[in-house]
């Protein structure tokens, strides 16, 4: 492996695989919901940046890589909104976002 | 601005042996050296001439002292800002504070690179151009979200919620109206965008092919005939692209936070909104980011609605335009004392003067073409494009002496109630048209 | 062939209109209304105009198609949203949007003080954009959306005053007989439809519906033809037509259709709608013409018609009655002119008949709204001093429909009566007869009703005046028409002999899409104009004398001897009654058809409730009983086992459900886990060569 | 190796620096806020590595959808979620060897993954500009992922309205 490379392939991939265990650890470490969800915005990323990789460089004549990309992104978008108003409603209804705490669906 | 370089790069023979990128990045940073300087002066020369419109509003004199009339007021403003004390708030988040005024500088920085500035020329032509500004526009809420929470601060922080929240509603119906214009275009490439317009109304490389009302039916020479600003996309679907125009002039306003939409900076109620805690340089870098969004926006309807650096009339229209002003405004002149009437007067022989180029259907659209030096057409587009936009910013100048402030509610409601309708009808509308005149 | 998107605007702006007048139309005034509803059909007629200019009238004659909307899309079997003008097309478009813009402005006056304004204008233009999506859609599929709609618009039109506090539940009536009868067609129409669909699929593999494919087909294969199917196919569609065009046996709707308002009764059961039948077998000219026997029939069914509803005009008094019994007399002109081949004399008089009718109603309407409501002719009377721009008019356009020339009813009517003549089908010289006795009777009630209403003393009590400009208006420009409408359609003799040129310019026209062959194919092999141009002309005065023989007794008897008309009907009461009575076919119908149908439909109900209802009934009861012997079983039995298997299940959760503690970090981290576990194992099982000679590499093997 | 595409290296591990240092800084940072614009810097950096990689479509999306929607969202979430009288806000997070073994290992298995890229895989940068095919494809091939994205975002954004409205007391 060449750190200079015409193709940087492979570093795209371990880019994406290391954003990828950070937006993991985020998830498994993080008690605020809100932290979480971001964790999640890394996850999608990673798996974005690497579609396109793939797209870019392996797939050449098609663009599926691409439209799953662009698929994710506006998913991304649906399920961040969706999320932060359920996180809205939860501090509404017991005052925090603390996921280790909420362990009742009703107050 | 690629282009620029490479011409630049064959024709100078001392570089020949040098790699092209050298060149190349050395040009860039001279262009963006430039433009920043530009946006410097811009701004400064903005405020003073704000202060001259605020004060013939109000019968004011305005500043007077520094230079004759006060026009070097605005440098004097700019070194008293830059030796002033650099103060942070001691219960500020530091980071934050202090990179907030980037980010929003560089967000509207950033989209200055793919304005077509002139034929043949904008410094980048994107083929995503007029989504890559919408793009970068939209960042510059984050830097001021940032400096409202950095600066600890409840008018900061309210100035920038309120900021955001009118920014983020605002640009629905601008991303509505910019699809419409999307659809008689179609293309996002700003420079193709004017770059397409043939002089006899056509759009070459777009969905439409000819204008609904053929205008050179009325020309006495069809063959050589130039549309002059009847080209321009305003006038393409009559009235649905002049709603389209009023829709995003008002978006624009909105979005840069200009009056009658300044709510986040209300200073009755917030003192100075977000950059309430910001002095000296860092609050410069706010107040140039306000005018050079500003600059982009009127930019971005100059381009998709005022036919970019195209000039307004045909050689025999530009030329007719001023004679007719002028000799009706020497008629009304002996008869009225009022200025307006006899402005008005001017204007109205302007008029006959651009529909007589009209008509007279001459094909020589340039006056760099009537000179017979090509070359000019670069200068000429320039002056047209800075011309057309920078009318556009004293008009937003003008409104801000003459309109009262909205609430926040009514600004809401102008919004989701009002605008996005109307921008989806009138998307609607020139779907149709564009549909049946394909 | 040209495409024209501006085809679809043609039919969307009455429809923009419509959604426009129904559901913002009580919001915006009467003004706006009338404004909107006027101006979407004018600028449909100004587009109208242009496409024939510019596509037809200017050297280059073709046929304009807009873009295609796939519709359905089922294996072979495609629909396309395609629309279509061609000649015949252009022709009618002109027509129903020209004499339909004319009435919208007139309805503006006639429609001003009713409460249901919006109502009224947005089923008008409804109706306006599906009449021209039926003669502009080139499938099969979109005429008959059309067909139907028009249908619909009709109804709506028909009951419109289904509120009148004495005559509203005998308007809706009226309405829901239109629709009935109507529907006996279309299922005649659409059996013909299915069954030419079926048999060019089957014997040719063509599934189409599209109507220039179906004449390709028929049109290659004319030798390999099953002709006495196709007729079967003809006589159906005709049916269909019968239906739509008021033919003996379904014309009984039509008269009844005169509840509606009279500039409705002048648009869609004069001008526009019930020329439909006449259209679509003009439109089938090329199956028609290979079928002697359908044209026969054809030709003998309008002939009838005309002969049959004319008498029961002679008799009527109610002013709109007799012009409803005169259209459908001229409807059966119409068709008898289809029956003899003779299309393009079919579809001219249908243009002709348009102008002088649309006037007539129009004028009837005018008569009416000046009388106060006023609709019995007995009760009328000089009015002739007191509505001049009306009586004029309306005398201008008797003319025309008694056929003397130079008015336009003469030169259409002349045109079907010499083709009759000339065919040589066995049936042409008795429908040509038929035509001759039928053209004496409309001149003689055609007057007869002139005479009535606009002279002699006003025998009605009402104020009586003149109408509002905008129905005066739409008036003067269908008279002017009336006189003129005809001046496309100089019979070439004539032109030949007085100025020399062909002056026939509307045959001409239309031959391009209903060509010769069809035209007159089987039928006028060796006619040809230059021998028979001196029996033309002696048939032209014979058709003139015989018109003016009817005006003369019309007025011998309502002007002269006005006591003799009594006399007659006394003296015959059988006739006179009979014919009054309308033949009575009205009541045929309904003891022939409705009331068996009503009893049967009783026995039918009382057998359903005692059979079929008592043999449910008694298995319901007799499954009731046994299934409590089974609940005995279930109970102890079946549900014992599922308690059992439940409860089991229930214990094996609780366990379980220690392991869902509601941690989501514990179920991602359990997930996170078994995904590098399964990685790694579906590597290794994979790419086991590949993991050695890395480990390998890494000096850990 | 040409000049051209040492900058291009140059640009690339500038761009992936900045990823993976704001990608730590979200992972571990203890201010909420400083969280949330340390997403910024990753959503910058991989929409330029996007622009970098040619997908110039992708490059503005991701800005337009991310930055100036998405990131957004989350700041006013976090400023609706808190007290928000003190700057610096604490997010609390739980840390244990245990966790950083495995994600450890789950870094290990994907490079690992990504080193041992099968050779088949050919290598040859795509040049051309894509908005057009996309938007070709979105209306042709992908139309009913499409319209399905279409409804789900409807359906989303009337979910989240009605989510997070206040409770009408009666």
């Amino acid at each position: 492996m060449l750190w200079f490379t015409k193709y940087p392939v492979e570093n795209l991939l371990i880019l994406s695989s290391a954003v990828f265990c950070f937006g993991i650890y985020t998830i498994v470490t993080r008690k605020n919901a809100v932290s979480i969800l971001m964790g999640v915005e890394l996850v999608l990323n990673s798996v974005n940046l690497n579609f396109i990789t793939f797209s870019q460089f392996v797939d050449n004549a098609g663009i599926s890589g691409n439209m799953v990309a662009i698929f994710v992104i506006v998913l991304a978008a649906a399920e961040a909104s969706v999320a932060l108003a359920i996180i809205l409603g939860i501090y509404q209804n017991f005052g925090r976002v603390d996921v280790d705490k909420l362990t009742s669906l009703r107050n | 601005m690629k282009e620029f370089i490479e011409h630049l790069y064959n024709e100078l023979e001392f570089l020949e042996g040098l790699p092209f990128i050298i060149p190349f990045i050395i040009g860039s940073f001279i262009l963006a050296f430039i433009i920043i300087n530009f946006i410097a002066v811009f701004a400064g020369v903005c405020t003073y001439i704000e202060r001259k419109v605020a004060a013939r509003i109000q019968a004011r004199v305005g500043p007077y002292m520094v230079g004759p009339h006060g026009i070097l007021q605005w440098l004097a403003d700019a070194l008293k800002l830059l030796f002033k004390e650099d103060t942070v708030p001691e219960k500020a988040d530091k980071l934050l504070f202090k990179l907030a005024p980037f980010i929003v500088f560089a967000g509207s920085f950033a989209c200055w690179v793919a304005l077509p500035l002139a034929p043949a020329f904008s410094p980048a032509r994107l083929n995503i151009g007029i989504l890559y500004i919408i793009a970068f526009g939209s960042s510059v809420i984050l830097g001021i979200l940032m400096a409202g929470w950095a600066s600890s601060s409840k008018w900061a922080l309210f100035g920038a919620m309120r900021s955001a929240a009118q920014i983020v509603s605002y640009e629905v119906p601008t991303g509505l109206t910019i699809l419409a214009m999307l659809l008689i275009t179609g293309t996002l490439d700003m420079h193709n965008t004017i770059a397409q317009i043939n002089l006899d109304g056509t759009i070459s490389g777009g969905q439409s092919q000819g204008l609904p009302f053929p205008l050179n039916y009325f020309s006495t020479n069809a063959d050589n005939f130039s549309a002059g600003m009847f080209s321009w996309y305003i006038f393409r679907y009559p009235p649905f692209t002049f709603i389209a125009f009023i829709i995003i002039y008002i978006c624009a306003l909105a979005e840069t936070n200009r009056v009658p939409f300044d709510i986040p900076e209300a200073e009755s109620e917030l003192v100075s909104g977000y950059h309430t805690e910001y002095s000296g340089m860092r609050f410069s870098f706010f107040f140039l980011s306000e005018y050079a969004n500003m600059f982009v926006f009127s930019a971005i309807i100059t381009t998709l609605f005022l036919g970019g650096w195209l000039p307004p009339f045909n050689i025999t229209g530009s030329l007719l335009a001023p004679a007719c002003g002028i000799i009706l405004y020497m008629l009304v002149k002996g008869k009225t004392t009022d200025p307006a009437n006899r402005f008005i007067a001017f204007c109205t022989g302007a008029g006959i003067g651009i529909f007589l180029g009209v008509l007279s259907g001459d094909k020589n659209y340039w006056f760099a073409d009537y000179l017979g030096i090509q070359s000019l057409r670069f200068i000429e587009g320039l002056f047209w494009f800075f011309t057309k936009s920078f009318g556009l910013v004293i008009l937003m100048m003008w409104l801000r002496w003459t309109i009262p402030r909205y609430r926040v509610d009514q600004l809401m409601e102008l919004c989701w109630k009002k605008l996005t309708p109307l921008a989806f009808i009138n998307l609607f509308c020139i779907g149709i048209l564009e549909w049946l005149y394909k | 062939m040209g495409t024209n998107n501006m085809l679809f605007a043609v039919i969307l702006l009455p429809f923009a209109g419509f959604l426009f007048n129904l559901l913002a139309g009580s919001f915006v005034g009467k003004k706006l209304v009338s404004l909107v509803g006027c101006g979407v059909v004018i600028i449909s007629f100004i587009l109208s105009a242009q496409i024939f200019m510019s596509s037809f009238l200017q050297g280059a004659s073709t046929a304009v198609q807009s873009n295609s909307i796939r519709w359905i899309d089922v294996l072979d079997f495609n629909v396309d949203i395609t629309l279509y003008v061609d000649h015949l097309t252009i022709v009618m478009m002109l027509v129903v949007t020209g004499v339909g813009s004319l009435i919208h402005i007139y309805s503006v006056g006639y429609m001003h003080d009713d409460k249901r304004f919006n109502r009224y204008f947005s089923y008008i233009n409804l109706f306006t954009s599906f009449m021209l999506l039926l003669i502009m859609g080139k499938s099969l599929l979109l005429m008959f959306v059309g067909w139907e709609g028009v249908g619909l618009c009709s109804y709506l039109l028909i009951g419109f005053w289904f509120d009148d506090k004495e005559k509203g539940i005998s308007n809706s009536l009226a309405g829901m007989k239109a629709f009935i009868v109507n529907r006996v067609g279309d299922l005649s129409f659409t059996i013909g439809l299915m069954i030419l669909f079926t048999y060019l699929g089957e014997k040719f593999n063509v599934w189409t519906l599209d109507i220039l494919k179906i004449k390709d087909v028929v049109a290659t294969n004319e030798t390999a033809l099953n002709i006495p199917l196709l007729t079967a196919v003809c006589i159906l569609l005709f049916g269909g037509a019968c239906g739509k065009s008021a033919q003996i046996p379904l014309y009984v709707w039509l008269p009844d259709a005169m509840a509606g308002p009279t500039p409705v009764s002048a648009l869609i059961h004069a001008a526009t709608m019930v020329t439909a039948g006449v259209y679509m077998v003009a439109r089938f000219n090329f199956i028609f013409a290979l079928c002697p026997t359908a044209l026969a029939v054809v030709a003998l069914v309008g002939a009838t018609t005309a002969l049959f509803a004319a008498t029961i005009g002679m008799t009527q008094f109610d002013i709109k009655k007799v012009l409803a019994y005169s259209t459908v007399s001229q409807l059966g002109y119409m068709f008898l002119a289809c029956g003899v081949g003779a299309f393009i004399a079919a579809i001219f008089h249908l243009v002709t008949h348009a102008f002088f009718k649309a006037c007539l109603f129009l004028g009837s309407g005018s008569v009416i709204h000046g009388t106060g409501g006023e609709q019995d002719i007995r009760h009328m009377g000089g009015l002739r001093k007191k509505m001049p721009i009306t009586f004029i008019t309306f005398a201008i356009a008797t003319i025309a429909i008694a056929g003397i020339p130079p008015l336009a009813g003469f030169f259409s009517k002349d045109e079907i009566l010499w083709k009759a003549f000339s065919s040589n089908l066995a049936v042409g010289k008795l429908v040509w007869i038929i035509g001759l006795i039928t053209a004496f009777i409309t001149a003689f009630y055609m007057f007869r009703l002139l005479f009535l209403t606009f002279f002699g003393d006003y025998r009605g009590h009402h104020h009586v005046h003149e109408s509002p400009f905008t129905m005066v208006f739409a008036l003067i420009v269908l008279a002017t028409l009336s006189v003129i409408g005809g001046w496309v359609g100089i019979p070439d003799a004539l032109g030949e002999k007085v100025i020399h040129t062909q002056t026939n310019k509307f045959e001409h026209f239309l031959d391009k899409s209903i060509p010769h062959e069809a035209k007159s194919g089987p039928l006028h092999k060796e006619n040809s104009h230059e021998h028979h141009s001196s029996a033309e002309f002696i048939l032209m005065g014979v058709s003139i004398l015989v018109a003016l023989s009817g005006i003369f007794l019309a007025y011998y008897l309502y002007m002269k001897k006005k006591e003799i008309p009594a006399k007659i009907a006394s003296s015959f009461p059988e006739l006179y009654n009979t014919i009054y009575n309308k033949y009575f076919v009205d009541e045929a119908y309904s003891s022939a058809i409705v009331q068996p149908l009503i009893a049967s439909s009783v026995q039918t109900c009382r057998f359903d409730n005692t059979a079929v209802d008592g043999s449910v009934n008694t298995i319901a009861y007799s499954t009731g009983n046994s299934s409590k012997y089974v609940g005995v079983f279930d109970n102890n039995a079946v549900d014992a086992a599922v308690n059992g298997v439940a409860n089991e299940v229930y214990s094996t959760g609780g366990q379980l459900r220690l392991l869902q503690s509601g941690n989501i970090k514990m179920y991602l981290s359990i997930a996170v886990v078994s995904s590098i576990l399964i990685m790694a194992v579906l590597w290794s099982i994979l790419e086991w060569k590949q993991v050695k000679d890395f480990l390998v590499s890494l000096g850990l093997l | 190796m040409s000049l051209n595409e040492i900058l291009l290296n140059i640009i690339f591990y500038a761009l992936a620096l900045t990823g993976l240092f704001s990608s730590f800084m979200v992972a571990t940072s203890t201010n909420m806020v400083r969280t949330a614009f340390s997403l910024l810097g990753v959503l910058f950096s991989f929409a330029g590595l996007y622009g970098l990689l040619r997908a110039d479509f992708l490059f503005a999306a991701q800005i337009l959808v991310y930055v100036g929607g998405i990131l957004v969202l989350i700041i006013f979430a976090i400023m609706l979620t808190h007290k928000i009288a003190n700057v610096n806000l604490s997010n609390e997070s739980t840390s244990s060897s245990t966790v950083i073994a495995v994600v450890c290992i789950l870094f290990a298995v994907l490079v690992f993954i990504a080193l041992t890229l099968p050779e088949y895989i050919k290598i040859n940068q795509r040049n051309k500009p894509l908005t057009e095919m996309i938007g070709n494809n979105l209306l042709s091939d992908s139309l009913l992922p499409f319209e399905i994205l279409s409804v789900l975002l409807l359906a989303c954004l009337i979910g989240a309205v009605y989510l997070a409205r206040k409770e009408v007391k009666e």
